[in-house]
């Protein structure tokens, strides 16, 4: 099915880009083994250190093994791609983007993916494959994905030991694992659906892990509910891409209109009909929204922080989410051309803009959080704008580099906060109530969040700096101001968002449990919160985020049932045996497992935890030299990026080159600025707000008007979940319910449970008064009439014989005078 | 000859009958009225009979009258049976069963 | 004739008579022995299918009748007992040899109320009859006794074995499918006069389907599509669907939803489009809209539920929506999709009742509001129900989704060739609103299972009441109460400590998870859900040719 | 005979008519058994009279011999008094049904009889001579003849519905009958008289001659509705129909039997004798006046018995809708459809005979015990006598037209038969058929209910003794009913052959 590429012929394989599907198979097996036997494992002691039971050696094994094909895949291919003879290097140090151009015009250098590609099955004259499509693209994602899983696994392995679902846990974390490589392996769209369903399976069952309390599952259930809205786009989209696509992809001997290269080649062929590819980027794009949290889509994402932590940072942070992203990059031909709206001449790209929205909405959004992961969360969700926006100015490689980046900085930054919850705040996240001056208590964390957080902030020679910069500087590059400058603010507000969570957690005075005391009820923490926690089954945002901050308690909550019931529960969670059980009950103090005691206070957490963080914090430092520009370093270019907006062999007339702009301090410079003062000014803020005795503007929120409705405002998120309710649902909803009463019972709900709502109450009207009713009566009432007329008829069996000879003639008689009339 | 005049008695016997049918109450003055239609079709047979010069009418007339005997034989049997267990023939009584 | 082996089917159609001659002749106090036949029955029937499969000739020939018998039946109307195989039938056929089994071997330790397992256990197999029957009947008239065999006993399941409306329910079932094969007879006979009434047999019509004018054929189309309509259901002839299957027994509902429903789909595709392709094409646009409402309304019928087995019912409408969305595109996509999905909903909504079946058997009660944490209690079967709610909201890799994605994709582009072609713009409509109706699918069933399944036990599901509400043990576990103080003014409010600690003062104690017969009768349909998603092949191999055959006459069609 | 007599101008010497005996053996044997039972019954003192019963149903077998006989001799059809009478194989069939019938209706009688002390003698002996009324019948192509037949197999039957001497229904009963059935045949032969005297004769095929579509007088017209009229009467057709509940329910059980199958299938005998030999042209008079009496038997039938509660009554109506489809096809007949519409009314018949004389035989066994009509007296019959409650919802279902049960077949051939005439309300008529058989099963199923999903009454569950004539009914009927609808050629094979 491949394409006879000249160029092809002499570029190097080998085993291990042939075999790269094995680096989605291996988890797979490992799922099923912890699903199998993993609850019969105990715990095997090797002289000092303990393996744990439970099944969690398959999933960490399966991850490092397929981390190590995952290795070997993107060694090949960079020998494959250094084979094709042509590197950034040679050209010293300008911008990527002339050498880009450069090479644009020859094309023998194009480097042709290894496909791999089975038949699934055919149906109805159309074949569905299953394979492996190995780029660079594809070849980095597998290479981070693979690594975060297994730094994630280990970490988890002390994190939620003694949990009562630990095989679960790990079961899922693995099968995700095996969901996402199987996606960023596809050749196809139909093996991307599948990878992309699997992971939102994985996600339900992980944001629900902790499902006793109802706000988790419910948390589970509005993150499947709202991507599951996206997902939409994406069976709508592949539809039309894949009858729009096929005929074309199959002339020109790709496999099908679900065949990736297919795709591209179509999209970029100048053929396509416009309205087919316009509508079918809309749908998929729809499905990104969704994925990677996208305005308006985004709501759920901070919801999912419901999950334990290893979840928020493998899933939630630095993996799933990238995935709407990735499949723009993906298929960015499609995107590229069909989502480019001409706007007063200038093209706009779709993308670009949501991406922007996204950014400055989100990091507003950070600033109110008072959860840390709730920050996090949120500074996520507009990192992930920054990739949008990117892919959107068509900055492809920065995009892809920032996914990359970001992966390191963002997964250590929730590992960090994990690591305060389990060792210094007694498992709250609560940065105002339970945390602050922790540096001293806990210095390897401390030191490993900085160095992200300068990541994130873009701080120069970190890594977020050669990443999202360029971003950045793309946009000014290829003239789309706006956007220049919405990424500049953004990386403002980046920093001082930053700067504020991270004076609340490690500076200041002690507060709460980090200064050790021991207070159980997290609840009260938010006030603003409560009000709507009591309303009767609000999935309302926040009020979900009052349970999701304090979920991880729960963790350890219902095994103190269990301590009192081991034997009873053992045999429904064969996986809890009695000491981890006990060691986890912390009310009563009759066992004490020793690092897990909260009364000897903040502490640093055990290496299982510290040693990834260390990992991670090293590689958020130097990840960015691959491409640092900065120094004219472009191995990821080389390797990742496809050459001068090729995604394929060109056919016919290819359009769409990628503009990328040539690295110089002077376009740095703004950004970096604008850092620095974020740095400062937030700083100087937090100090003054939040900082001890006599801070000038102590609750300045609350003093000044303006100030405290601003804060409202960003505290309900612009009223967005309002807003929803009210309008589009209201909207909706009223000419199919036609009964407005119900909506004043819901106004205050979040739109994913309004929208529940109104569609179960619609349909219990519906149920109620058409089915019941209409429908199903026409069926009753018939009989009933049957009857009716039976009885109507009774009089005429009077049982009077003289009635019965006059209608029997009278009958005779008509009929005679009828038939006479007509027939003579 | 002209055959109307007779077909003409016979269509007002006919209806007589009916008319008896339908508003006696008493059972044997229904027999009687039936009787009367039974009559005016003999005398259309016979009628038709001449007019065809066909015999067949005049027999079909004849066995009109025996089946009628036994008719009103049985007929009379049944009113005397409800006779005696209703000591009367009124047809209005006779109205156990309906619906 | 392809083989030697015809006897075959006949044989795999009638030999659950055999057991029911043997049976009659047991006395009905000899209840495990009647079972015991009963099962024997249906696992000698299913290695039959198992050895028609092994024999059935695969690849090119899929297409073909096989088995093919033809031999005189009633010469007097021209009807003959013409019997074979092919692509689309199998998959059902043996299907339906399956289900029964399965559903036979429950019932071993689940004869529901009134007892009487002699009389269930024949009705079963009488059922299996003429659910056999119906898929490989090829002559109008055959198809019609066996379509109506199947009536009487699945009416008197319902009846007799069923809940509190059962004969409500049992009634309103017979009348709406009675209605409907009325009208079918008679369509089918119009059907024979139109084409010169030469003879009832499926090859001969479509073979001379050309032979109606256009507007006739939409009438006898019409006649035809209430009585496959009412089956399989369509709105809005959906309504006998929820009370059939609420107030029937779970052995009856499993058969009701894995095998019944499908006689209607199964109609439209082997008699309906075939027979009378010009009728269908001014058809498709109805059949299409219809169903996608059955889409949305079931789901929104779903989200009104407090029952489960009465969502699980809903849930049956908008799935066979797709399914008729598939058939209405009258391509081949369209409809391969369309067997699979009824081969997948066959597998999923049967595995659903069967939880439903076993909760209710357990907790005796299926309101929803009353449930929650059951998997605290019997994790296992939460555990199968969560999956089993997973693969029913089309989750990739599991079989559901491969009868709904290619029905929603085959909608984008509805069958069209030089001379006819369905309205594009009206499909992709479709097509967007099917989708969403994915969502409302997810909606309702996630719902359900987290209203379910998670949570802490509720004092139900705990044992604590029963179901009526009535405490099961006031005032006992004097330390329950304690803990919950204790655990109480830590803010987590109760933790139902019966859980574990009522071990054994529990009324509930006895409530066990996945028994052994349940295992036995569940882990095929698990299995096959799982190995269908992985690996549509296995079927779309076998049902690609005789579709693409069935469509022919569509294909062939000038427009004139 | 004497009108060729008369009518010849030359007196020729008195020649009588060739008689065929082989021909006539069946009504002969028929009039021997009814003179046997006669004497029999003067000779025998009252704990003999069974024997009654026997020889009157070895009888009615033996006149079923020279049926056969005839059947096998040829299909040759044997014209007799001038094509006054004549025996076919249509009426060789239509003979058989009625022996068969009969024999099945004794059966029934026995013990009925014995237990509630009635007259035996007298009994066979008139429902012999009705059943050789309705023998004859068969083979009248006759206006005189089908009159003597008619009255021949009427006025018995009005004496045995009111056989239960002191019961004032039963006399209500016999009485009603009576004087409606005389009332009708009296318009009836009003209707025979015009025709005779538009056509000039009583054969019904000189009739046939003369009467033409479009060419007809008003008498005619006249005295082909009066006619159709005389006999819809006898098959209880709507609005002719009060009668029957009526004397239904008040008649003697097995009474009821035989007169809601044999006389209601001699009617139908009699209108296709009509309809086919005398008006094979008169399709514009009679096709709409039968259609319309059609579709309102069946409506009207249905929806009556949608609510009775007395079973008896409930399948008074039921037999009236039955009566309404097996009209359906001679809606259609004279058309290009005649052939099929006989098929179907014949088959109609005997499907019907069976299945409906199997469940009176239940009737009388379960009422045997429970001494009610009432239909909450089946309650749970099931749960205490398994064989009768599946035999009853076997012949339920029949009736409903469920295969594989005989009754689907009857009805087939019904839809059959409208719709091969490809007219517009054929097709309509077939779609009221469809509809009603939908309503049929609102009060079949309701039985079935009964003896299915309901509590026996007063929790008396002591099983169901049946005697052995009784059995053999069940058995009988039983058997056909499942026969003729797994194999409906065993019906089909002879009345797809038979013409007139």
């Amino acid at each position: 099915m491949m394409l006879a590429q000249d160029a092809a012929a002499n570029l190097s394989s080998g085993w291990f880009l042939e075999h790269a599907w094995l680096i989605a198979v291996v988890p797979g097996i490992g799922f099923f083994l912890i699903l199998a036997v993993g609850k019969r494992i105990r715990d095997i002691k090797v002289g000092s250190l303990t393996i744990p039971g439970g099944g969690s050696m398959f999933g960490v094994a399966s991850m490092a093994a397929s981390l190590v094909l995952a290795a070997g895949t993107a060694y090949q291919w960079i020998q494959r791609v250094d084979s094709a003879g042509a590197t950034h290097g040679a050209l010293g140090s300008f911008g990527s983007s002339i050498t880009g151009m450069l090479r644009a015009e020859g094309e023998g250098n194009y480097i042709t993916p290894v496909v791999k590609s089975y038949t699934w099955w055919r149906q109805g004259g159309a074949t569905f494959t299953i394979g492996s499509h190995i780029d660079g693209l594809s070849m980095i994602i597998l290479l981070l994905v693979a690594f975060i899983s297994t730094l994630v696994q280990i970490y988890s392995l002390e994190y939620l030991r003694g949990d009562r679902r630990y095989t679960h846990f790990f079961a899922a974390l693995t099968l995700f694992a095996g969901g996402m490589l199987t996606m960023v392996l596809a050749d196809n769209m139909v093996q991307i659906i599948l990878g992309w369903e699997i992971m939102g399976l994985c996600s339900f069952m992980l944001i629900g892990h902790w499902w006793e309390d109802a706000a988790n599952s419910r948390a589970a259930l509005k993150a499947f509910f709202t991507v599951r809205v996206g997902d939409v786009g994406l069976l709508v989209g592949v539809s039309i891409i894949f009858f729009s696509a096929n005929s074309f992809a199959t002339k020109n001997g790709f496999g099908s209109g679900f065949d990736l290269q297919g795709i591209n080649a179509w999209a970029q062929s100048g053929t396509a009909s416009h309205t087919a590819i316009l509508w079918g980027a809309v749908a998929l794009f729809i499905a990104c929204i969704g994925k990677s949290g996208q305005f308006p889509l985004h709501t759920w994402l901070p919801d999912a922080m419901a999950g334990p932590t290893p979840v928020s940072s493998l899933l939630h942070s630095s993996t799933m989410v990238v995935a709407g992203v990735y499949l723009v990059a993906r298929i960015y031909p499609v995107f590229h051309t069909g989502l480019s709206i001409n706007v007063a001449g200038s093209h706009f790209n779709l993308i670009a803009i949501i991406g922007g929205i996204t950014i400055i909405i989100a990091a507003a959004l950070a600033f109110v959080q008072t959860d840390i992961k709730k920050v996090l969360a949120y500074s996520t969700v507009s990192q992930l704008g920054y990739m949008m926006m990117g892919l959107g100015v068509g900055a492809w490689t920065p995009a892809v580099f920032h996914i990359f980046t970001h992966a390191f900085f963002k997964c250590c930054l929730f590992l960090c906060a994990g690591s305060i919850s389990h060792s210094g705040s007694h498992h709250s996240f609560e940065m105002k109530k339970d945390m602050g001056g922790l540096r001293k208590k806990m210095p390897i964390t401390f030191a490993c969040w900085m160095v992200s957080t300068a990541a994130l902030c873009g701080v120069p020679f970190f890594s977020g700096f050669f990443s999202k910069d360029e971003i950045i500087d793309n946009a000014h590059h290829a003239g789309y101001n706006v956007f220049w400058i919405i990424g500049l603010v953004g990386a403002f507000m980046t920093t001082a968002y930053m700067t504020r969570a991270t004076y609340l957690t490690f500076f200041g005075k002690p507060r709460g449990a980090a200064a050790g005391e021991h207070d159980d009820a997290h609840g009260d923490a938010h006030d603003p919160h409560d009000l709507d926690v009591d309303d009767a089954h609000a999935v309302q945002p926040h009020a979900v985020a009052a349970h999701g901050s304090t979920t991880d308690d729960h963790a350890h909550q219902p095994v103190m049932a269990m301590a009192r019931t081991v034997g009873d529960v053992a045999d429904i969670h064969g996986d809890v045996d009695a000491s981890d059980a006990e060691e986890a009950v912390h009310a009563d103090d009759a066992h004490h497992a020793a690092e897990h005691d909260v009364h000897h206070g903040p502490h640093e957490s055990p290496a299982l935890i510290t040693v990834p963080l260390v990992i991670l914090a090293v590689l958020a430092f130097g990840s960015g030299y691959l491409n640092a520009a900065a120094f004219s370093i472009h191995k990821f270019t080389d390797w990742v990026s496809p050459i001068g907006g090729q995604f394929f062999p060109k056919i016919g007339e290819a359009s769409g080159e990628l503009p990328e702009a040539a690295f110089k301090w002077v376009n740095a410079l703004p950004s970096i600025l604008l850092v620095l003062a974020g740095f400062a000014v937030s700083a100087a803020v937090c100090i003054s707000i939040y900082g001890d005795t006599a801070a000038p503007l102590k609750g300045i929120t609350k003093r000044i008007a303006p100030l405290r409705w601003g804060y409202k405002f960003l505290f309900n998120k612009y009223y967005l979940d309002v807003l929803y309710e009210k309008i589009i649902v209201h909207g909706v909803a009223y000419p199919v319910s036609a009964a407005a009463y119900w909506f004043n019972q819901n106004v205050l709900d979040g739109i994913v449970n309004g929208a529940g709502k109104w569609a179960r109450k619609s349909g219990l009207w519906i149920y109620k008064n058409v089915d019941q009713r209409v429908v199903d009566g026409t069926v009753n009432g018939s009989g009933a009439a049957a009857r009716g007329l039976g009885s109507a008829l009774r009089p005429v069996q009077s049982g009077k014989v003289n009635q019965y000879g006059a209608l029997l003639f009278s009958a005779a008689a008509v009929a005679a005078l009828v038939l006479i009339l007509v027939n003579t | 000859m002209l055959i109307s005049e007779f077909l003409l008695l016979g269509a007002v016997l006919f209806c007589i009958g009916v008319y008896g049918v339908i508003v006696r109450k008493n059972a044997v003055l229904v027999l009687m009225s039936i009787e009367l239609i039974l009559n005016s079709v003999n005398i259309n047979l016979l009628a038709f009979s001449l007019k065809y010069n066909d015999i067949s009418g005049q027999t079909f007339a004849l066995y009109i009258i025996a089946v009628a005997a036994a008719e009103v034989g049985v007929g009379l049997a049944l009113v005397l049976l409800i006779y005696r267990n209703k000591r009367n023939i009124s047809l209005d009584e006779l109205s156990e069963m309906k619906g | 004739m392809l083989t030697d082996h015809n006897w075959i089917l006949t044989v795999g159609v009638f030999l659950p008579l055999a057991g029911v001659l043997i049976m009659l002749f047991i006395p009905k106090e000899e209840e495990s022995l009647n079972k015991a036949i009963a099962i024997i029955t249906a696992a000698v029937t299913l290695a039959v299918g198992i050895a028609t499969m092994a024999w059935f000739k695969y690849g090119s020939d899929s297409s073909k009748l096989q088995f093919h018998v033809d031999v005189a039946w009633i010469p007097a109307i021209k009807s003959r007992y013409i019997i074979g195989l092919d692509g689309v039938s199998m998959p059902l056929y043996i299907l339906s040899m399956v289900i029964t089994l399965l559903v036979m071997i429950y019932s071993w330790d689940h004869i529901p109320e009134p007892g009487n397992a002699k009389a269930f256990m024949i009705l079963m197999l009488i059922l299996q009859t003429g659910m056999a029957g119906t898929f490989v009947a090829q002559d109008l008239i055959l198809f019609f006794v066996f379509f109506e065999v199947v009536l009487l006993p699945m009416y008197f399941m319902i009846g007799v074995w069923g809940g509190e409306q059962r004969q409500y329910a049992s009634l309103k079932f017979f009348l709406y499918t009675m209605f409907g094969s009325a009208l079918m007879l008679v369509a089918f006979l119009a059907l024979f006069f139109q084409t010169g009434a030469q003879s009832f047999s499926l090859e001969y019509l479509y073979a001379h389907s050309s032979m109606i004018s256009t507007n006739v054929a939409v009438w006898i189309f019409a006649g035809m599509f209430v009585g496959f309509a009412v089956k399989v259901p369509m709105f809005p002839f959906h309504t006998w669907l929820p009370d059939a299957h609420t107030q029937a027994p779970t052995q009856g509902s499993v058969i009701l939803a894995a095998i019944l429903l499908k006689l209607g789909t199964y109609g439209f595709i082997r008699i309906a489009i075939p027979t009378l392709p010009q009728a269908a094409v001014k058809w498709a646009p109805v059949i299409g809209v219809l169903a996608v409402i059955g889409i949305i309304y079931g789901a929104l019928g779903c989200l009104a539920q407090t029952d489960m087995k009465r969502l699980i019912a809903f849930s049956s409408v908008a799935h066979m929506g797709f399914v008729m969305l598939g058939i209405s595109t009258l391509t081949q996509f369209g409809i391969n999709a369309a067997v699979y999905g009824m081969v997948a909903h066959g597998l999923i909504t049967g595995m659903l009742f069967f939880l439903a079946g076993s909760i209710k058997n357990r907790y005796h009660t299926l309101e929803i509001a009353k449930m929650g944490g059951i998997l605290k209690r019997i994790p296992r079967l939460g555990w199968i129900l969560g999956m089993c709610a997973m693969a029913s909201l089309g989750l990739p890799g599991l079989a559901g989704f491969w009868g709904e994605f290619p029905a929603i994709l085959s909608a984008y582009s509805p069958f069209h060739n030089d001379y006819v072609h369905l309205s594009q713009p009206l499909f992709r409509t479709l097509m967007v609103i099917a989708a969403i109706g994915t969502v409302l699918a997810a909606g309702y069933l996630l719902w359900m299972f987290q209203r379910v399944a998670f949570g802490e036990a509720s004092p139900l599901i705990a044992g604590d009441v029963d179901a009526d509400g009535n405490d099961l043990h006031a005032g006992a576990h004097a330390g329950d109460h304690a803990g919950d103080h204790l655990v109480g003014e830590r803010g987590h409010g109760a933790v139902p400590f019966s859980v574990g600690a009522a071990g054994n003062a529990d009324p509930h104690a006895e409530v066990h998870d996945v028994g052994i017969f349940e295992w036995i009768a569940w882990t095929p349909l698990l299995i096959g859900i799982v190995v269908l998603g992985a690996y549509p092949d296995l079927m779309f191999k076998v049902l690609n040719g005789s579709v693409t055959k069935l469509l022919a006459p569509v294909q062939a069609l000038t427009g004139k | 005979m004497l009108s060729t007599l008369l009518a010849s101008d030359v007196v020729a010497p008195f020649s009588s008519p060739k008689i065929d005996y082989h021909a006539l053996a069946p009504e002969l044997v028929l009039a021997g058994v009814i003179v046997a039972v006669l004497l029999a019954d003067l000779f025998l003192e009252e704990s003999k009279k069974w024997v009654l019963s026997t020889i009157a149903g070895f009888g009615l077998l033996a006149a079923f011999i020279p049926i056969v006989t005839l059947a096998v001799s040829g299909h040759r059809a044997r014209s007799m008094f001038g094509g006054a009478y004549v025996v076919d194989t249509y009426s060789l069939l239509v003979k058989g049904i009625f022996l068969l019938a009969g024999y099945v209706v004794v059966l029934l009688s026995q013990n009925y009889l014995e237990e509630g002390d009635y007259y035996q003698g007298e009994y066979y002996f008139l429902l012999l001579s009705s059943i050789l009324g309705m023998v004859m019948m068969g083979s009248s192509r006759d206006l005189v003849t089908i009159f003597v037949s008619l009255e021949f197999l009427s006025i018995p039957a009005y004496m045995l519905a009111a056989w239960r001497k002191r019961d004032l229904k039963s006399n209500e009963a016999g009485t009603k009958y009576y004087l409606l059935g005389v009332f009708a045949s009296a318009v009836m032969l009003y209707g025979m008289s015009l025709l005779y005297g538009d056509t000039g004769t009583t054969i019904l095929k000189g009739i046939g001659a003369k009467l033409q579509n479009g060419s007809m007088s008003p008498v005619a017209v006249l005295g082909i509705v009066f006619v159709i009229i005389g006999f819809a009467f006898k098959v209880s057709a709507v609005p002719f129909h009060n009668w029957a509940p009526d004397t239904y329910q008040g008649a003697p059980t097995p009474i009821t039997a035989f007169l809601s199958v044999a006389s209601k299938a001699a009617g139908f005998v009699a209108l296709i004798n009509l309809i086919y030999v005398a008006f094979p042209h008169g399709g514009d008079v009679f096709q709409p006046m039968i259609g319309v009496m059609a579709a309102s038997t069946m409506t009207l039938g249905n929806v009556m018995a949608l609510r009775q509660t007395n079973i008896v009554r409930m399948l008074a109506y039921s037999s009236i809708s039955q009566g309404g489809f097996i009209l359906m096809p001679l809606a259609v007949a004279g058309g290009k459809s005649s052939g099929n519409a006989l098929t179907a009314i014949v088959t109609y018949l005997a499907v019907y005979a069976a299945t409906n004389l199997g469940l009176f035989a239940v009737i009388i066994a379960v009422s045997r015990k429970t001494r009610s009509g009432e239909v909450s007296s089946w309650g749970g019959l099931f749960s205490y006598a398994p064989l009768l409650g599946v035999l009853a919802t076997a012949f339920l279902a029949s009736l409903a037209g469920i295969p594989p049960l005989g009754g689907w077949v009857a009805k087939f051939g019904a839809f059959r038969a409208v719709i091969t005439s490809g007219t517009n309300w054929g097709y309509a008529l077939a779609i009221v058929g469809a509809v009603n058989s939908v309503i049929a099963f609102g009060y079949y199923g309701s039985l079935m209910r009964e003896i299915w999903m309901k509590p026996v009454p007063d929790g008396d569950t002591a099983p169901i003794r049946t005697p052995s004539s009784l059995n053999a009914a069940l058995m009988i009927c039983g058997g056909a009913t499942l026969a003729l609808g797994v194999v409906p050629g065993i019906i089909l094979r002879f009345s797809d052959i038979i013409k007139l």
